[in-house]
């Protein structure tokens, strides 16, 4: 893989546990989804990230708390790397009435504006415009904020993503945009419907951009390219376009096996799964094997409250239904 | 007769046409080996081969105006879109140069191609995957649209929307996809624009389409155990070409119409029939003319939620039991 | 009191906007220094300067989406669509991002914008770039519809647009650009809503919007002095929020229903109108719902066939006359 | 200018004086329609091509007679190279009832299909994705077709434009897509718009194609770039972006001045018109006056009765209001 090696030097101790910390959230709290997936409890659909949290947890922690997040259908991840609870999510899978959205949105559509997280966006490309609009936003209202798109491969051959790449670069927005490329668009291998091998980075030059290419599993080289890209962006010298090599473990949504991919490769990228990786990346580097352990338990014990609240939360009032079309709260389109 | 699934009726009936005919060929994400992501075109791949079942980027505009370019230049091009809401992003293609390039070349282009998607709601997607937009199409002149609700008319109406000549809008339903049905054996084929009349009746007359037919079937069969009101239920199948005789024609009978949409209230094709019975067929009428529609909202995904939005049997039947009531 | 054109306006009510809140923004394609190729934002460039009035390159979904992205983070944009059938282009970021994002997110977003765009036939441009698309926006719930047809309405409501907290599709009539009206001294503002009765009568009621307007208005004058027929006019400036009262009272005085559509016919804007009549004002009507629209076809752009196509002074007379007589 | 000089020899004579015949007829229809539109006679709205012309003939000169003409509301030029005869675009531009189109679709949507003149689009992109379309069709069914599409540098900034590229190349699509880059979307200066100072070459990387400009005045390099983008892409090969260099002498549309471009680049490019240019080339390279003179006069004929047919021939039936909405030739959406 040529990737490129980040040259500054690993993030602080802090920084690190901090992002395992995130890292273990979004892998222990996919897993409980899907294991409640097939339980019943998670209705509708659910796309799982398990193998990508190095880039959501990297990333994240190169973040200003004010930054924006934009992400996808697949944004678990990227919502809890913002901080925000694991209970309401978990009430917004299960369609319960104290879910993040009220039950008005389900799985692909989390949002939390108070953690910055912009919303989870369901129809590829769209998003990536409108990260743009909110950089163009911070632009003009000078308040140093960066926003931050996540999207896969497959999103870099719709339009939606050559018009926000070309608009970004001419206006120079503090927007970086991520491709988390997880070498497939749901079941189909990125490389037989896209024509270059890389589907960002080959693109970067379209829109006088650096190529820059990263070990999507490698949170520390996640975070020292975000960081970079970030500071660029708050610095006033335009977008960044990320392309962070990944892989997602299970299937693409709901119950899919993912049975469309060969073993050897499964079995390779398994063999590089990020979670293992860095705890011992981090155990060699200077980690303890208790704080490292505190952290999966602590982490056990937040998923597993985290499901009791939500399972004993009821289901949404029928109150709701037709409030939040329009700001005074109501759906009222006549008199 | 055979027993089919609804989602086993689009293969068939896509196979039966491609078997007919070489210039049918199918485009979409997914497809191919992998069946699609509903299953719905299963089969096709390892029968008809890469050539003639293509998987594509995802680039709905370049989808839809591939078949479009290829449509009129000889073939028969079938392009799924996954979901139907997807068809906001490749509108321009649809609406603007589908739709409108015959009358505007004044007939030298023909553009014989099906679009076909996963329409409507009921699997708790949330408000961007579940939409019903028969009423989109149904909009925009030049645009034939087909929405059936039973195996049966999925083969049929796709052998007549993969033969016709203009270009159709075929909507199968998502939450219909799992139901079973007769088919009877060999070629099907049932023309677009012909209503069902799936319940005869004489004391008023229900007009639905897709997954609302079974709804209002079985709205029907309870009003008339519970309340000996006889319900004539009409399945239009076609949008486009509408069957306005079918619909003028039983509320010449009933004297009174209600119209079950799942589109949200405002602008759907009930708002069409509605107006054309309030205009052609007023003198016949005895009460108001009344629609069930889901309300003007988005639909949410939380299951009771989305139950609540959209026309269930229960309102439905009420809607039609206090109307009725209220008009005596 | 000054006499404004319908062009005019636009800028007036832009700018009056503009200085009065920092966080209203334009973008669109050679709206800065160029002024709009249609000369509507001509003036505010200078006014404002390139940071507030930006150049786009032709990316509509990046335009309108950027847009949302910003209103959803403290301004409030003004995307200029050059043309309202490019709203195909980027029918996603309208149909299915902003009018779904606040309901979805259950009000943690708000995304106060307005979308301006040159809408409407009559000037021979083609099926591409002459349609009014009030009815599409209609459909989708969570977009408000505004489409003015005076000078001081297009003022008044421009500001009620942009300082509204919920996204706006405003429409401005290319037929009407060059219309000139008397236009209030002072700040302007109209709420969203109200629609207005520009002529009163006690035959009929018939309802319009932009450059039916001035149609609908002439062809009640022209009944009024052949035939003795005073037909009252309604003005609804705005399709969402719907003045379903004025309508409904207007009906229940004249006990009679005309709607006059640019748009073609199928499920538009007139369809609802005559279905909510239909529905609430059923037992006041005496004669058939009658709607006076564009045949059910893409607009030709011949003079004699495009002016054939819309519904004209003659038409919109006739049909009146004729129908009320055949009521009688 | 950095153009690729093209290595082949120059055409033919035979050729070169069919392509300045075509381009004599392009510049002679268009300065007569711009006299007519101010005249009242031309309705609505027209595009005009004069001091583009070199890239119509010039790749229309290297088209076999089936392939396929894709183009814009800028479209007279390409139109009239594949063989269209005047009088009924005459027609169709004022609105009568023998125009090309029957008065149905006016100036900017020119198509004859029997000169494999597929349409004319005028929504900005729309005409990518479906002559890759048109390619596909020829691939599949065998034919030896290309299609070939025209568009302008504005128009390398919208999402199908991004998407018909990668898909034409990922199917090896026989289709040449020819960017007219006349320095201008309207009246924006297309580098204010654009990541990249060649819209569409610096694009075609993203695409894995090569990046090609062609100095879009001259007639000759047109038809050899165009020659090798045909064979290539009818050998198989898949398609070609081609950036071809000019400049539009007038406004954007109907009564536009163009004012907004500086002097002196008006001036410089008016000093490189292609019509004398070409002209003095070919008299320098054994064409006679005699030979040349000859064109322009027949081509003032031509273009003198072709007005005169159209400005005799009616207006539109009314009959023919609703008919071709469907393939039936009518328009009934009911029963
Ligand atoms: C416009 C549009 N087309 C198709 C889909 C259906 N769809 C959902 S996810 C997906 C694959 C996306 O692939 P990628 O961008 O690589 O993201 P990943 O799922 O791998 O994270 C597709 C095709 C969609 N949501 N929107
Ligand atoms: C989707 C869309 N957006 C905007 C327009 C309006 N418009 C017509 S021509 C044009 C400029 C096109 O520039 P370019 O592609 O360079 O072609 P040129 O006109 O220079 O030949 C624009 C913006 C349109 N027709 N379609
Ligand atoms: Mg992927
Ligand atoms: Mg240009």
């Amino acid at each position: 893989m040529s990737t490129q090696r980040p040259t500054a030097a690993a993030p602080a101790l802090e920084t690190r546990l901090a992002i395992y910390r995130t890292m273990a959230e979004c892998r222990q709290f996919e897993a409980r989804a899907q294991e409640l997936f097939f339980e019943g409890l998670v209705r509708g659909t659910t796309h799982l990230g398990i193998g990508q949290e190095a880039v959501a947890a990297g990333v994240a922690a190169a973040m200003r708390t004010d930054d924006y997040t934009f992400c996808t259908y697949r944004g678990h991840n990227h919502t809890l790397a913002r901080g925000v609870p694991m209970a309401p999510i978990f009430a917004e899978l299960f369609g319960r009435g104290t879910g993040l959205l009220g039950g008005k949105g389900g799985s692909m559509h989390l949002t939390s504006v108070e953690h910055g997280v912009m919303g989870s966006y369901a129809i590829i490309g769209a998003h990536l415009p409108i990260a743009l609009g909110a950089a163009w936003s911070a632009q003009y209202r000078k308040s140093g904020q960066v926003a931050l798109c996540f999207f896969g491969d497959g999103t870099t051959n719709i339009g939606a993503f050559h018009e926000a790449l070309n608009m970004a670069a001419v206006w120079k927005a503090p927007v970086v945009f991520v491709c988390e490329n997880n070498q497939y668009m749901e079941y189909t291998p990125i490389g037989s419907v896209t024509a270059v091998p890389r589907p960002a980075a080959d693109r970067a030059s379209a829109y006088g951009l650096e190529p820059i290419v990263v070990d999507g599993n490698d949170p520390d080289a996640v975070y020292a390219i975000a960081r970079t890209a970030i500071d660029r962006a708050r610095a006033g010298d335009g977008p960044s376009l990320i392309e962070a090599l990944t892989y997602r473990h299970g299937g693409h949504s709901r119950a899919d096996p993912g049975k469309y991919r060969p073993d050897e490769e499964v079995k390779a990228w398994l063999a590089r799964d990020p979670l293992p990786m860095y705890r011992a990346r981090l155990l060699a580097e200077g980690a303890s094997e208790v704080a490292l352990a505190a952290i999966d338990d602590e982490t056990r014990g937040s998923v597993a409250e985290a499901e009791q609240e939500a399972r004993s939360a009821p289901e949404p009032s029928l109150d709701v239904l037709e409030t939040q079309v329009w700001s005074d709260g109501g759906s009222a389109w006549r008199n | 007769m055979a027993e089919l699934t609804y989602r086993a009726a689009v293969a068939a009936g896509i196979a039966q046409e491609m078997d007919r005919d070489p210039s049918v060929v199918m485009i979409g994400e997914d497809i191919g080996a992998a069946g699609g992501v509903f299953k719905l075109t299963e089969g096709l791949f390892g029968r008809f081969g890469p050539e003639r079942v293509r998987d594509t980027p995802i680039s709905e505009q370049a989808i839809v105006g591939a078949a479009m370019g290829a449509a009129m230049t000889g073939l028969r091009p079938i392009a799924e879109l996954m979901f139907s809401d997807f068809f906001a992003v490749t509108w321009d293609m649809v609406a603007n140069q589908i739709a409108k390039s015959r009358y505007m070349t004044n007939g030298q282009v023909s553009i014989p191609l099906v679009l076909r998607t996963a329409n409507g709601g009921g699997l708790r997607f949330g408000a961007q995957h579940s939409q019903s937009i028969e009423n989109w199409a149904m909009a925009i002149p030049g645009l034939k649209v087909v929405a059936p609700s039973t195996p049966a008319d999925v083969m049929g109406l796709m052998a007549a929307a993969i033969r016709d000549n203009d270009p159709v809008i075929f909507c199968e339903h998502k939450a219909l996809l799992a139901i079973k049905g007769e088919v009877p054996t060999g070629e099907q084929f049932i023309p677009l624009g012909k209503a069902a009349t799936v319940r005869p009746g004489s004391d008023c007359t229900v007009v639905a389409i897709a997954a609302m037919v079974p709804r209002a079937l079985a709205a029907a069969e309870r009003l008339q155990a519970e309340d000996g009101i006889n319900a004539e239920v009409i399945d239009l199948r076609t949008l486009v070409p509408l069957d306005a005789q079918a619909i003028l024609e039983s509320v010449a009978r009933t004297s009174r119409l209600f119209t079950v949409e799942e589109n949200p209230r405002l602008c759907g094709w009930g708002a069409e029939i509605v107006s054309l019975v309030a205009d052609e067929g007023f003198y016949s009428l005895d009460a108001p003319l009344v629609r069930i529609t889901t309300p003007h909202i988005p639909l949410p995904s939380a299951a009771v939620l989305e139950d609540a939005a959209m026309p269930s049997v229960d309102r439905i039947a009420d809607t039609i039991r206090r109307r009725l009531e209220a008009a005596r």
